[in-house]
């Protein structure tokens, strides 16, 4: 197979903190390798301080890795030029933090058009009310401030704003974690009509596992900086292989209380 | 009136924007301003003129009192409220300039160390600071005055030059932490230039508290020059300073109280009413105050 | 049947608005807990379920107040007894825990000290002795294996689950009547969760404590709720047990609530139909409760405009 | 022993700054020679005496010299008393020092009561008194109030002496005047701290546990909220020593601000380096007591 083959490889990615010169090290992401294809959902599972935000931090150019390589598109990320870049987006968990609260949603959603080059006012109005449309935000938004949305509303300008640039992946960092569950799902079906029409790729990166089974093609299990378990979506919930895997599937609550542990 | 029409929507803005302290603060400020432009036409006596017969006269409500001088005389005969309505004009001048000077630098230097936060830069920049703010104020303009004559120039130089540490710290912070902030990390991966995340992402989240800072920096320059006007270090005499008509009426305060207290007040006011008005830019500058709250789903 | 642990009865809890009319948070809100029951209040981000359970141990911070209606206790009306009566029955008779494992515990003071203070301030005669055994029984009923080790540390030297357990077992220091559980496992791991679920439900069962459990997660509901209220905007929209609940849910909210759930079970293909008209909801009008059973109700729109 | 590292890390930086300051100032301050020679002096007698000092040596090896007499306690002559400077200085520290403490002790006093009080009341009357006259004590120059309060207690009721160090009673007036603006800053700080604290959830699980308030507010919120208030009394300890120079004339206070202003006046700059310099260390010390006592209450750092 050809390295182009993938999408977004990763190879033997580590990355080790330490406070001091001496201190000890945190084993943050330790020896992690998985690829994305087009047009696919890759979930990634695991608890807090199992890494996978700095998994999407390095993907993003955000932590330079200990060792180890990404590709994208079967270069190495550190040498994309910035039209290259451009096809790979992400969305934050909270949407407040990733909103510069003084600008507007018009100037917001088409940031990444003008950061590089000079946009004439109609265009860039035009191409806002377009992106606004699309997550189904509409005119009226246009000249508000962040805080003027509501959660939902902010998570939706957060993916106007990665979509604006048509990208082939987006890595979603806990994209929905911090939101109402009927807001959850909204979110997720807008994520999956968007990857219906453009056939972006999605890292979806959380810590349960019921909202990453709704969205993912494949999952990788996360656990102290390891991937422990890598499988299709039923492979995952059908036949667990790992024993860390088993134990988070079990924690899952019931759906109903008839199936209550102890009945 | 209709509930949109745009006189009622202008009049709840400026409701929502004032604070009463706000507004006070403004009309003093405006006041104070406008009599020290305006105080060689204004004033009621001459200032400078020195009157032996006109000593020590009292203000205007205390026996012995008149209303030609209305907060009394000084122990040379010059008229008070004259000279504290020339005095201002030193002390808004010194305040607002060393500001300018000050806030410039200060600004500067706190986007640059802490855009390089934790670089070299950023330390060395740090330990001067530190070293700065390990000297007291007061004590490095008065040593800076024995190398530079004193004078109003030399006034707001000094107080320029000496007090930006505290707003490069202050600047450092913010933008260490705004830095931070994931709106200014997906900027950096859409490879935005340096140039464009200071202007656009940082300077924009920064700037209000610096403002709000640099506005009650000029409240305490004030205090300074007085402080050095007093101690006899600051503006000389001829020229008129609170502080100096403070220093010439400690040694009448048994007996003249007027001479010493009425600057006093000036400085007191003055430097309140910029207070008021610094704390009102904070809830003017708040992004979240502005036009609205919450959305709704 | 007998007297309930905890009764409350059209319950009104307004704030005051910057304008002069108060925002109201909790409209005429009734309930009931018996002895030995787990209830949760089912709802999503200011849907004023924390405002009744803060009002219920009497914690509401300064603005917020009780406008009108009763909370009975073990037969005694909370909002009529003086401060230092009402005072006493914190703590001993009714307890309460919080969402944050992080910021509920004093950061300045041992762990030791603070389950001791729980234990003095119901026995200030109580030895020295027995305190210390008291906490170390208490920290090893919260399942914590070393728990001489953890009674000498500071709060952020363990982790979150460890610090829920320290915080159930000062609740549980005196062995409370009730206890009300503000979304304790909402800032955990799901594996820390189950844990923490499953001891309070030990808890429940062994002590016969009645538990007010407040979440916006109805999957915990399944897992550890006898009875469910469903709140929104300051509203009981929905009463019942937890099987009607499941089985036969009447208002669109809960239904709605229910079917975006995430669980194990959905049919991933099902999540295009999640996606309703969030306008609809807006439009739903809450009506006087309808009775489905004896212990299921139903606001549901009857007539037009009932409420405001 | 990490910390002594880190602090000392931070403080060796700090002075070599501080002596690049201090020294540079006096370098531009241009030349002592002038007011150390008689009027009638040659050219000749000049050079001699440059020589002599050093002086005609590159700013490079000045400051070398400056750093090795420092470090041996040499902070030269003064021109003025004909004595060595830091002699002339260590005896006259002392009361400013005393006089510093007592207005910190002054501040604190007042301004914990008052700041607690002041959240737990918040936007009552009596909240917007304190934090009114919080403000007021901010904005008023500390040596008009110290003429006002001599205005007051020593000409129109009689009770306290108006200058001079000699007996505690002689304490009141100047501890006041300069403790003033200090104990405004510590009163906002502590109600802006206290209403921060309070509303934390562990002040919740403490009355949760029928805890009663005074002891909630004692053990839980006040114990909390002192770590900014400490913090800010180390950064504002210089300027209550930049305060202090000013008070002392006005009351005559045989401190070290007096002989500040005449070495200023008559160019004497032994003196006036070596004040700065000591001020400047007790600052640092001061500092690094904070960071002490920052630590010792709040376990978090310290067992880190």
């Amino acid at each position: 197979m050809k390295a182009e083959e993938h999408l977004l490889e990763v190879k033997g990615l580590r990355k080790h903190f330490s406070d001091q010169k001496d201190g000890p090290i945190l084993k943050a992401v330790d020896g992690v390798n998985f690829h994305v294809e087009r047009g696919e959902t890759l979930g990634i599972v695991g608890e807090s301080g199992s890494g996978k935000s700095t998994i999407a931090k390095m993907i993003m150019q955000l932590e330079k890795p200990t060792e180890g390589e990404i590709l994208f598109h079967g270069k190495n990320i550190t040498s994309l030029t910035n039209a290259a870049k451009r096809k790979l987006q992400i969305i934050f968990q909270d949407p407040y933090g990733s909103l510069n609260p003084r600008m507007k949603a018009k100037d917001i959603v088409t940031e990444p058009f003008f950061i590089h080059e000079k946009m004439p006012k109609r265009e860039r109005y035009e191409q806002a009310l377009k992106l606004l449309q699309e997550v189904g935000l509409d005119k009226e938004h246009l000249n508000r401030y962040p805080h003027q949305f509501s959660g939902g509303q902010r998570q939706r300008l957060s993916i106007a704003r990665a979509i604006a640039l048509k990208p082939d992946l987006i890595v979603c960092d806990e994209a929905v974690s911090a939101l109402d569950v009927s807001l959850q799902a909204q979110i997720l079906h807008l994520l999956s009509s968007l990857q219906k029409t453009y056939g972006i790729a999605y890292i979806f990166i959380a810590h349960g596992l019921p909202a990453v089974r709704l969205i993912s093609d494949r999952i990788a299990i996360m656990y102290k900086g390891e991937i422990v378990e890598t499988g299709t979506r039923d492979e995952i919930f059908e036949n667990p292989q790992h024993d860390y895997t088993k134990s988070l599937l079990a924690a899952v609550p019931p759906s109903h209380p008839r199936l209550r542990e102890d009945g | 009136m209709s509930k949109n029409s745009p006189i009622t929507k202008t009049f709840t803005k400026i409701r929502n924007f004032t604070s009463p302290l706000g507004l006070i603060g403004s009309i003093t400020v405006t006041i104070i301003v406008l009599l020290a432009i305006f105080a060689p036409w204004i004033v009621p006596h001459d200032p400078f003129a020195i009157d032996a017969t006109k000593r020590l006269i009292p203000p205007f409500w205390v026996d012995g009192g008149s209303t030609t001088y209305l907060l009394g005389t000084d122990h040379v005969g010059r008229d008070i409220l004259s000279r504290l309505i020339y005095g201002g004009r030193v002390s808004l001048l010194v305040g607002l300039f060393s500001v300018i000077i000050s806030g410039v630098i200060g600004l500067l230097l706190g986007l640059l160390a802490g855009y390089l936060g934790g670089t070299w830069v950023d330390h060395v920049l740090m330990r001067v600071v530190d070293a700065i703010l390990a000297i007291p104020t007061l004590l490095l303009v008065l040593v800076a005055i024995v190398v530079f004559e004193p004078g109003l120039i030399t006034l707001i130089v000094v107080i320029g030059l000496t007090s930006w540490p505290q707003y490069t710290r202050l600047v450092r912070g913010e933008v260490l932490s705004v830095k931070q902030r994931e709106f200014v990390q997906l900027a950096y991966t859409l490879g935005a230039p340096h140039t464009y995340l200071i202007r656009r992402h940082i300077l924009p989240n920064v700037v209000s508290s610096f403002i709000v800072v640099a506005t009650i920096g000029i409240a305490s320059a004030i205090l300074t020059e007085s402080s050095l006007s007093f101690l006899g270090l600051g503006v000389q005499p001829p020229d008129i300073t609170w502080g100096g008509m403070l220093n010439d009426g400690r040694n009448y305060i048994a007996t003249s109280w007027w001479i010493a207290t009425f600057p006093g007040l000036a400085i007191t006011i003055t430097v309140l009413a910029i207070t008021f008005v610094g704390d009102w830019f904070r809830d003017v500058l708040d992004p979240r105050l502005k036009q609205g709250g919450e959305g709704n789903e | 049947m007998s007297e309930p642990l905890l009764s409350v009865n059209n319950l009104v809890i307004q704030f005051p608005a910057r304008d002069k009319d108060k925002i109201t948070v909790v409209h005429d809100v009734s309930f009931h807990v018996n002895q030995g029951e787990v209830v949760a209040i089912v709802g999503e981000s200011g849907s004023g379920k924390s405002m009744t359970s803060l009002a219920i141990m009497g914690l509401l911070k300064s603005e917020g107040e009780v406008a009108s209606g009763a909370i009975h206790f073990q037969g005694r009306n909370l909002l009529a007894l003086p401060k230092n009566e009402r005072r006493k029955i914190n703590g001993k008779d009714m307890t309460m825990i919080f969402q944050e494992p992080m910021s509920s515990l004093n950061p300045m003071l041992r762990i030791k000290t603070q389950i001791a203070e729980a234990l003095k301030i119901h026995h200030p005669d109580i030895s020295k002795k027995a305190i210390q055994e008291k906490s170390i029984d208490l920290l090893r009923q919260v399942e914590i294996n070393n728990a001489e080790a953890v009674a000498n540390r500071f709060p952020h030297q363990l982790s979150g689950g460890m610090r829920q357990r320290v915080m159930i077992a000062i609740a549980i220091a005196n062995e409370p009547q009730l206890l009300i559980a503000d979304e304790p496992t909402t800032a955990l791991d799901v594996t820390i969760q189950k844990q923490i679920l499953s001891l309070i439900k030990n808890l429940n069962r062994k002590n016969e404590m009645g538990v007010v459990f407040i979440t916006h997660d109805l999957s915990v509901v399944a897992d550890i709720a006898d009875r469910v209220l469903v709140m929104r905007q300051g509203k009981i929209v929905e009463e019942a047990t937890v099987f009607e609940l499941f089985d036969n849910p009447q208002h669109p909210y809960t239904i709605r609530l229910l079917k975006a759930m995430p669980t194990l079970e959905t049919d991933t293909d099902t999540i295009d139909s999640l996606m309703d008209d969030p306008a609809q909801l807006e439009r739903l009008e809450d009506g006087p409760f309808q009775t489905i059973s004896d212990t299921h109700f139903v606001r549901k729109k009857a007539g037009a405009d009932d409420e405001g | 022993m990490a910390f002594i590292k880190r602090s000392f890390l931070q403080i060796v930086p700090t002075l070599f700054i501080l002596t690049l300051i201090v020294f540079g100032l006096v370098y531009v301050a241009g030349d002592p020679v002038v007011s150390m020679l008689p009027e009638n002096a040659t050219q000749e007698d000049r050079a001699v005496l440059e020589e002599a000092l050093g002086l005609n040596e590159p700013f490079y090896v000045q400051y070398v010299n400056y750093i090795k007499d420092l470090v041996t306690g040499n902070f030269g002559q003064s021109l003025q008393y004909q004595e060595p400077a830091l002699d002339l200085v260590m005896e006259r520290f002392p009361a400013t020092l005393v006089l510093s403490l007592m207005a910190l002790g002054v501040a604190i006093v007042i301004s914990i009561p008052l700041g607690i009080f002041a959240a737990l009341k918040r936007n009552t009357v009596l909240d917007f008194l304190i934090s009114g006259v919080s403000i007021v004590g901010k904005a008023m120059p500390n040596y008009w109030i110290g003429i006002m309060l001599i205005l007051f207690f020593a000409v129109i009721i009689p009770i306290f002496p108006v200058s001079g160090a000699e007996s505690p009673i002689h304490f009141v007036l100047p501890a006041v005047t300069l403790g003033v603006a200090l104990a405004a800053e510590i009163t906002r700080l502590i109600r802006g701290s206290v209403l921060e604290v309070i509303e934390q959830d562990f002040v919740q699980t403490a009355r949760s546990k029928g805890q009663k308030e005074t002891i909630v507010i004692l053990r839980h919120v006040f114990l909390n909220s002192l770590i900014p208030a400490v913090t800010i009394i180390g950064l504002q300890f210089p300027q209550l020593i930049g305060g202090a120079i000013v008070v002392e004339t006005v009351f005559s206070w045989p401190g070290v601000g007096r002989l500040l202003l005449s070495s200023i006046e008559t160019g004497d700059m032994a003196v006036v380096q070596a004040i700065v310099f000591i001020i400047a260390l007790i600052t640092i010390v001061a500092n690094l007591l904070t960071d002490a006592v920052y630590r010792i209450l709040d376990p978090r750092i310290k067992y880190k």
